[in-house]
């Protein structure tokens, strides 16, 4: 058989090579210890404070769900920028039946809402193979318009203990519980105040875990790991990552591609949907229109920016978060964070070169030397950019990173029942 | 011999597979009619019939991909009616696709568990039970590899693999041949009678005779999607088979008198390829092609092939020199090659040749935008367009209602004759052709070939690409193998068999 | 296929799509409270002849937004920038307009120049970073929408002059505002003198997309980017070409507004500004199916239905205006659903076309 | 003095439970049929019952139903909307014989200055507007407030309340309005006590989805109580809801302080008893003075300034969190009055 080996296209990618536990250890290690560094030298202790981490932590969540969505639905194959419309529609879910239930019926309504607004899509690109872009276009329209007509239908005379109503807002719901580990997260926090090079810097992160961490929160990450799970090590997954990367050999094997895709855009929707319940009970405690602000697409970003894997959806969700809660802390840890961008750039500048790209190296060594001069030549980075940030680090780091991308074969490709072989 | 009534298979086996009156319809198009088929028990039953007699829709409903309109099929005497795939299945049958039906992304052991997690999960038994039968069979599979990093050869093994795990015993094979080379069809061969002395039932569809002999207990022939017939492999000869499959003698390329002149049409020094991470797609390229020659090229698909002809059309960019008629045009942009007569005819129709959803008028201008009838300066000039469509379609016989039709409507073959038609058009001085005929049946065949002589002799030179070795040594006056991107042997058609080819394209020994 | 089918075929589907879009927002209205038959007499009684004029003037920024769009998307592109193009666009026009460095007609043709140069520009930004980078142009489009907004909000608010407690750019100079055309009373106002350019824009693309060379690779790319690269075109040229275009078509979309006379507020403001057009015209390009005639009726659609939203609270019904962003998403929705599903039922009769075709000539190869 | 702010506090309530009155579902202007005068509302968007702006002009209007038995008629701009529908919605209003049509927010004013020429005998206000051009319009008037003089002492209340010597200031975006209400506030604070330290966030710079991201009003809340603040006022329109939120996050001892309307009463309960005043920006003494000048018969016109000295801004006192230091208040206020102190209007 060796004969036939010997056809071996030329052109293979190198396979990735896997980094084991212990060295993932060392990196999240190297990378506190960095932060603790820029901490200590600019002296800005907001930069990972309790506070800023809970905050940070709390803007995440939402671009989190919203590039949860966005994943499950491209590995079926189907792309979804519908998500800020489901997003709007799981803000509106979550505080009527809020209003008139409770927060855990609020946190179901959000889900609903947006599986509804995945339903629409699904039924759209699925069964009648309209193109994902344009079906996603319209549902945003849809959900805008859906959210704040139905808010101005059945919110403006609401008015009670239960809440507030308005055309545009209901505002006062009752929130989700939070959990705080007593004791530890006070000592935690003291600890963390200390600001000692490192120790402080974990301390900080254990507490903004243990102080009035809302369980949405909490059932967001256990949803990253199910997310992990199912799609990575069950077969349900391994089908609906079939549908996505080549749906004509699923259906050769029995699969009911529709079947996959639809249950992928559904609960693709349903992520965004909570994703906004999450904006609406444990961000702030209420439906405002427009509090989404765009953070669906941002989700969407993510989701590209870590290559259709959680990991890197965390990773970028992450980022986003991060900046987006720091600039509303204080500005002067904006510019801290220059000096954490140039090490940043750096390393990958660093990485890249090792990996022979020399060209991308000095590229990225250029960016590093440019925030470095920044840094030091300012000492306040104008508050209309840090605005900006969340957006414009969106257009850098795909610049610099969308070569190395894999998305799914099929992704946004129309698939039609019966048309194997 | 004469056709023997269908239905007297030539076996006493048990039936494994029967047939009666199957009748399939598609928009217009009748792709079975009244189709018998009888397939005994632990034999290789081949199917032949020319292109879109019919056999890939029959798989097709025996597999439960499609459903037939009228007529019974039963599997070891039971009458059964598929509606997915899964229930063939669990019936026991398999398929492996005319088109592979891999997930690059996946594994090996994904691509083969998928939809059967049932059997043993999708992790170490399942892995246990393939590393079974790979080593049953000497696949010499990693369950771990990506697909992606497999040949055409280890796919294709996949692909059986996948059909063995399901604990299929009987096996449908749409064209499994078409991408193999000689020596990977003998070790396919070697597989499928393994196979069959492990009790296995094999239908097999190949549009390739010898083969078909080489292999096969019993054949059914398809024409115009009925059976018009059975032969007996052991006593069957070409001609008869193909008389049965086309009611006519098939054809095979005459080379004629040499029409190669002395001076260089094409000239390709030191052409060097290199892929975005790095490695050798095309390494040292030397070629050279005169007025009126035509120069085969043979490959196993993936040796770097395409990768040439795009390079010479200029979609990709090598380094080195490219002149044709004496004109360096290496720094040339696709459309300036092609204004300077460069024609070309691209191995995927589908993807570099039309555009499916527009009129065949408009698919007549692609590639021609800048040159007469198609444009008057920077305008589309619809009524000369029209009008050379109009030529093309009646000398080359594009069957079509009109020249308005989307080219999607249009058959295979009818589509690639228009392809030819109009790289023939605005007599190049050169053309770059991958696959002329494939998919084309045998009529449409020869005309292409008439076609492509006609050029040479007054003065086309030709590239040719083609994984149908008879018709590269029937066309060619040189023959050049290239493997993983080199140009490995040198053969004269006068006197090389396949075999020689096959072994060179492969890495045996070169000439 | 016969040409009556292939008009039956073409009118079917929005036909289809409208009824669909009605029954659907009838439902949604009902859950509201509302009765739709009052809804639909509202929205449906006959415009005042100030809304026709307003329906006129506000169509044609729509047209010419979707017609940005419609560029991009004939060849795959998928421009969702619009929005943010035609921002910056405006910003720069207005901000050059009203520095007067020329007077009268010679302000607005430079105007006009130089925000189709600053829509380009901005779209050029996607653009590149798709061909040297490979980013899709759906993210970055939009995350340049939100750059714009912040950018112009943020050069007004430190350059731009103070008005009451907001901040403008200097209004334009008299001498070079334009009268337009009164069809009915004053007090109906009067239709801009610059929907013209939506005329032009219109022809201007029917032309180019379906009679030039240029259109026809535009086609052929987006048809099938492959076979364009086979055929000679340089797509990365396409698309930096065509997104250009598309910036630029998107910088006149609400100039026709900032040089009108009777506009109120010749200048750009936070209020002045009309936002949101470039997401409408993307929904009517869909609409139109990307065709210049189809874009010209969505267009007069969806600003009917925008203009005829004000009536609503005349007719003293208790119903969010925002109900038509509603009816607007849906009809995309059900359009496209029904263009597709026509569009399977037509491909099924070509090939049935093909086949009978297929098989008269080659009936007598069969031996009896 | 004294007896004046209680019966302004009075006011507010009264103001305050109009507001939540008109959220609910009884609404004058189906009921009114008065021969006064034909009042209409041009809201922008968003409309009535945001629990600030729109619901203090109703509060006006309702008022005036009472004392002038006006008719009204209510109209409300939608998402992103053309000028030329807000011009369509006031010519719709003017020909149907509504005098005064008050634009409720400054959004109004190139419309209203558009439209207001045809229709000379009409009265027209715009609260919060500005005429965009030269020729002045007889038949508008513009009702402006010296939201500087209110936040001047609300500031002055949070420099005597606080404990820490240092409070906050959310903006909802970065424009020339709030920083008007941030230089008042700030100015305030300082009167009181110099050394005071005063962190001051906007939610956007120029972005109006600053007024409606509740999630950015509580994160820039929170940093400043984290940072020690112990009082936080807010111009942040609906963004204040999250930092009454972040204030009863940060637990008893940390106060917020409310804008335009009296926070107080349209605040859930659990957030009420930390809120411990708010700037009131009098829209409905505005609207109730327009709608009496044209029942006089001698319609406003021009620019008007409610500013202190006609009760147009003020602070209020529900929940009485400021009752111990109302005198002080007051003394600022007449200081303010009588020109001794000139507050700024820009930081
Ligand atoms: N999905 C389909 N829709 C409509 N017609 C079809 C479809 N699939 C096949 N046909 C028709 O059925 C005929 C038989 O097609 P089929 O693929 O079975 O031919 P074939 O014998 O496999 O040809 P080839 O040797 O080229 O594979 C085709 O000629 C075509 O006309
Ligand atoms: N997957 C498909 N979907 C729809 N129609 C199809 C499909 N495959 C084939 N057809 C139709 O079947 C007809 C012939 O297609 P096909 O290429 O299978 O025929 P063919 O006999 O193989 O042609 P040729 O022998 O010339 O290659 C065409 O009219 C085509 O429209
Ligand atoms: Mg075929
Ligand atoms: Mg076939």
């Amino acid at each position: 058989m060796s004969v036939a080996t010997t056809a071996q296209a030329p052109a293979a990618p190198a396979r990735k090579k896997r980094r084991s536990p212990a060295m993932w250890l060392l990196i999240v290690a190297a990378v506190i210890a960095v932060i603790s560094l820029v901490r200590i030298v600019t002296g800005t202790h907001e930069l990972d404070s309790p506070g800023s981490l809970t905050a940070a932590i709390t803007a995440t969540c939402p671009i989190l769900l919203a590039a949860l969505g966005g994943l499950w639905a491209e590995r079926a194959g189907v792309v979804n920028i519908g998500l800020e419309g489901q997003m709007i529609l799981g803000t509106w879910g979550a505080a009527y039946f809020t209003y008139w239930y409770d927060p855990y019926t609020g946190i179901i309504g959000a889900i609903a809402l947006g599986a509804v607004g995945g339903l629409i899509h699904a039924i759209a690109t699925v069964s009648f193979g309209v193109n994902h872009i344009v079906s996603g276009v319209a549902i945003n329209l849809i959900g805008l318009g859906l959210a704040s007509f139905l808010a101005e239908a059945f919110f403006a005379d609401l008015n009670s203990e239960h809440g507030r109503g308005g055309p545009r807002q209901l505002t006062g719901l009752a929130k989700p519980d939070t959990i705080t580990i007593p004791g530890f997260s006070d000592w935690m926090a003291d600890l963390a105040a200390k600001h000692w090079f490192f120790i402080s810097d974990v301390a900080s992160l254990l507490a903004a875990l243990s102080t009035n961490l809302s369980v949405v929160t909490i059932l967001v990450f256990v949803l990253l790991i199910a997310t992990v799970w199912i799609l990575w090590h069950t077969s349900f997954g391994l089908r609906l990552r079939s549908c996505g990367e080549n749906p004509h050999a699923a259906e050769s094997l029995g699969i009911n591609v529709y079947r996959y895709k639809y249950a992928a855009v559904i609960a693709s929707g349903a992520f965004a949907g909570l994703g906004g319940g999450f904006l609406a009970l444990v961000s702030s405690s209420g439906y405002s229109e427009g509090q989404t602000n765009g953070r669906g697409y941002i989700g969407l970003a993510a989701m590209i920016f870590g290559n259709w894997r959680p990991g890197g959806i965390l990773l970028g969700s992450g980022m986003f978060g991060y900046t987006d809660s720091l600039r509303l802390r204080d500005a002067s840890t904006v510019h801290a964070l220059l000096l954490l961008v140039a090490i940043a750039l750096a390393v990958y500048a660093v990485v890249q070169w090792r990996q022979g790209a020399r060209t991308t190296a000095m590229v990225v060594a250029g960016g590093a030397a440019l925030f470095l001069l920044w840094f030091a030549l300012t000492d306040e980075v104008p508050r209309d950019f840090t605005s900006m940030t969340p957006y414009v680090l969106t257009l850098l780091v795909l610049a610099f990173a969308s070569q190395r991308l894999r998305m799914p074969k099929a992704d946004g490709l129309v698939y039609r029942k019966g048309s194997v072989g | 011999m004469a056709a023997t009534p269908a239905g007297e298979a030539s076996s006493h086996r048990p039936l494994a597979i029967q047939v009666r009156g199957v009748t399939k319809r598609f928009p217009g198009v009748v792709a079975n009619h009244d189709v018998d088929l009888d397939i005994a028990e632990g034999t290789v039953h081949a199917l032949i019939g020319e292109n879109g007699a019919g056999k890939s829709t029959l798989m097709k409903i025996l597999y439960g991909v499609q459903k037939a309109d009228e007529g019974t099929i039963s599997v070891n005497g039971q009458e059964v009616s598929f509606s997915s795939p899964t229930e063939a299945i669990k019936a026991g049958i398999g398929m492996v696709f005319q088109h592979f039906m891999l997930a690059d992304n996946l594994t090996v052991l994904e691509n083969v568990v998928l939809g059967a997690e049932k059997l043993h999960g999708i992790g170490p038994a399942a892995r246990a039970e393939i590393q079974r039968i790979s080593d049953a069979y000497g696949f010499a599979l990693d369950p771990d590899e990506l697909v992606e990093h497999l040949g055409v050869g280890q796919r294709q093994r996949v692909e059986i693999l996948k059909v063995l795990y399901r604990g299929a015993k009987i096996v449908i094979l749409d064209e499994p041949t078409a991408v193999l080379v000689p020596q990977e069809v003998d070790a396919l061969f070697a597989n499928l009678r393994e196979l069959r002395a492990s009790g296995h039932t094999m239908l097999f569809i190949s549009h390739k005779l010898d083969e078909v002999r080489a292999i096969a207990d019993d054949i059914t022939v398809l024409r115009r999607g009925t059976t018009v017939g059975t032969a007996d492999p052991k006593t069957a000869t070409k001609r008869e088979l193909a008389e049965l499959m086309v009611g006519a003698e098939l054809p095979s390329p005459e080379t004629e008198e040499s029409t190669v002149t002395t001076d260089v049409q094409l000239s390709m020094v030191d052409v060097n390829l290199v892929d975005d991470f790095g490695r050798n797609l095309l390494s040292g390229i030397n070629l050279t092609i005169h007025r009126g020659e035509v120069l085969g090229l043979a490959g196993v698909e993936g040796n770097g092939q395409d990768e040439l002809l795009e390079t010479l059309i200029g979609i990709r960019r090598g380094t080195g020199s490219i002149t044709v008629g004496g004109v360096e045009v290496s720094s040339y942009s696709t459309r300036r090659r092609r204004e300077a007569g460069m024609g070309f005819i691209p191995a995927d129709r589908h993807r570099h040749g039309l555009l499916l959803d527009a009129p065949l008028w408009e698919n007549r201008i692609l590639g021609h935008q800048t040159t007469a009838p198609s444009v008057t300066g920077p305008l589309v000039n619809r009524r000369g367009a029209k009008a050379d469509t109009q030529r093309i379609v009646d000398l080359y016989d594009v069957r079509t209602p009109s020249i308005n039709t989307p080219a999607r409507a249009l058959s295979g073959g009818n589509q690639q004759k228009l392809i030819i038609g109009r790289e023939m058009s605005g007599d190049p001085v050169l053309l770059i052709a991958a696959h002329p005929t494939r998919g084309v049946d045998v009529g449409a065949q020869a005309a292409i070939w008439g076609h492509i002589k006609r050029a040479r002799r007054e003065g086309l030179a030709v590239l040719l690409v083609s994984a149908d070795l008879d018709e590269l040594i029937g066309l060619s006056d040189r023959i050049k193998v290239i493997l993983r991107g080199e140009i490995v042997g040198d053969f004269d058609p006068r006197n090389v068999t396949p075999q020689d080819l096959g072994q060179a394209m492969t890495g045996g020994k070169g000439d | 296929m016969p040409v009556v089918k292939r008009l039956l075929a073409a009118v079917i589907a929005p036909v289809m799509a409208l009824v669909a879009a009605v029954l659907i927002t009838s439902v949604v209205i009902s859950v509201s409270g509302t009765s739709p038959v009052d809804f639909w007499q509202a929205m449906l009684e006959k415009p005042s002849n100030r809304s026709l004029v307003n329906i006129v003037n506000q169509s044609s920024m729509i047209f010419m937004s979707a017609v940005a769009a419609a560029i991009g998307f004939r060849m795959n592109l998928f421009n969702i920038g619009v929005e943010g193009q035609y921002r910056v666009a405006s910003y720069v026009a207005a901000v050059f307009a009203g520095a007067a460095f020329v007077s009268g007609w010679l302000n607005v043709v430079l105007s006009l120049l130089l925000a189709m140069l600053a829509g380009a520009a901005w779209a050029a930004i996607p653009a590149i970073l798709r061909v040297t980078r490979g980013v899709s142009e759906v993210i970055s489009t939009i995350m340049l929408n939100s750059i714009a907004v912040f950018g112009v909000g943020w050069l007004l608010s430190n350059y731009g002059e103070k008005a009451g407690d907001g901040r403008r750019t200097t209004p334009i100079s008299d001498d070079s505002l334009l009268a337009g055309w009164q069809p009915f009373e004053r007090t109906d106002g009067k239709i801009w003198s610059l929907t013209v350019l939506a005329v032009l824009v219109g022809v201007t693309y029917w032309f180019v997309v379906n009679r030039t060379r240029f259109g026809f690779d535009l086609r052929a790319t987006g048809q099938s980017e492959t076979a364009a690269v086979a055929s000679g075109i340089s797509v990365k040229r396409m698309i930096v070409i065509s997104m250009m275009l598309s910036g630029a078509t998107a910088g006149l979309i609400w100039l026709p507004s900032l040089f009108a006379e009777t506009a109120s507020g010749h200048y750009f403001s936070s209020s002045t500004f009309q936002v949101q057009l470039g997401f409408t015209g993307i929904a009517v390009a869909l609409l139109g199916r990307n065709k210049a005639v189809g874009m010209v009726f969505g267009a007069l659609l969806f600003a009917y239905l925008s203009v005829q939203a004000s009536a609503l609270e005349f007719a003293g019904l208790d119903v969010s205006k925002n109900v038509v962003m509603v009816i607007q998403g849906v009809v995309v929705l059900t359009i496209v659903i029904s263009y597709e599903v026509v569009g399977r039922w037509r491909t099924a009769a070509e090939q049935r076309a093909v086949t009978a075709a297929l098989q008269s000539p080659s009936k007598q190869e069969v031996p009896a | 003095g004294c007896g004046k702010n209680d019966d302004d506090s009075n006011d507010s309530k009264g103001s305050g439970s109009n507001n939540s009155a008109s959220a609910g579902t009884e609404d004058v202007c189906k009921t009114a049929d008065g021969d006064g005068p034909k009042v209409a509302l041009a809201y922008d968007v968003g409309g009535r019952g945001d629990q600030s702006f729109n619901d203090a002009a109703y509060a006006g209007v309702a008022k005036a139903v009472g004392e002038f038995d006006v008719t009204c008629f209510e109209g409300e701009a939608a998402t992103g909307e053309a000028e030329s529908v807000r011009e369509e919605r006031l010519r719709g209003m003017a020909e149907q014989g509504f005098s005064p049509i008050i634009g409720v927010g400054f959004a109004y004013s190139e419309s209203v200055n558009a439209v207001a020429p045809d229709y000379p005998d009409t009265a027209f206000a715009v609260v919060d507007g500005f005429d965009p051009d030269e020729e002045a319009n007889p038949n508008v008037a513009y009702l402006g407030f010296a939201e500087h003089e209110g936040s001047f002492l609300v500031g002055a209340a949070a420099a005597l309340k606080t404990e820490k010597d240092h409070i906050g200031f959310v903006g909802g975006v970065h424009n020339d309005l709030i920083k008007k209400f941030e230089a008042g506030y700030v100015a305030g604070a300082k009167a009181v006590n110099p050394k005071i330290k005063v962190d001051v966030t906007y939610i956007e710079e120029s972005d109006v989805k600053g007024f409606a991201d509740p999630a950015g009003g509580k994160a820039a809340a929170t940093a400043m109580y984290d940072k020690g603040a112990d009082i936080v006022f807010h111009a942040a329109g609906g963004s204040g809801t999250g930092v009454f939120e972040a204030a009863t996050a940060a637990g008893a001892g940390n106060w917020a302080i409310g804008v335009d309307s009296d926070q107080y009463l349209t605040a859930p309960a659990n957030q009420q008893k930390q809120i411990l005043t708010s700037m009131l920006k009098r829209v409905d003494v505005a609207t109730l003075d327009m709608i009496r000048s044209v029942a006089d018969g001698t319609p406003l016109s021009s620019y008007q300034t409610y500013d202190l000295k006609v009760d147009g801004v003020g602070y209020s006192t529900s929940g009485g969190f400021v009752d111990d230091i109302t005198g002080d208040l007051d003394e600022w206020a007449t200081k303010i009055k009588g020109g001794e102190i000139t507050v700024p209007t820009a930081p």
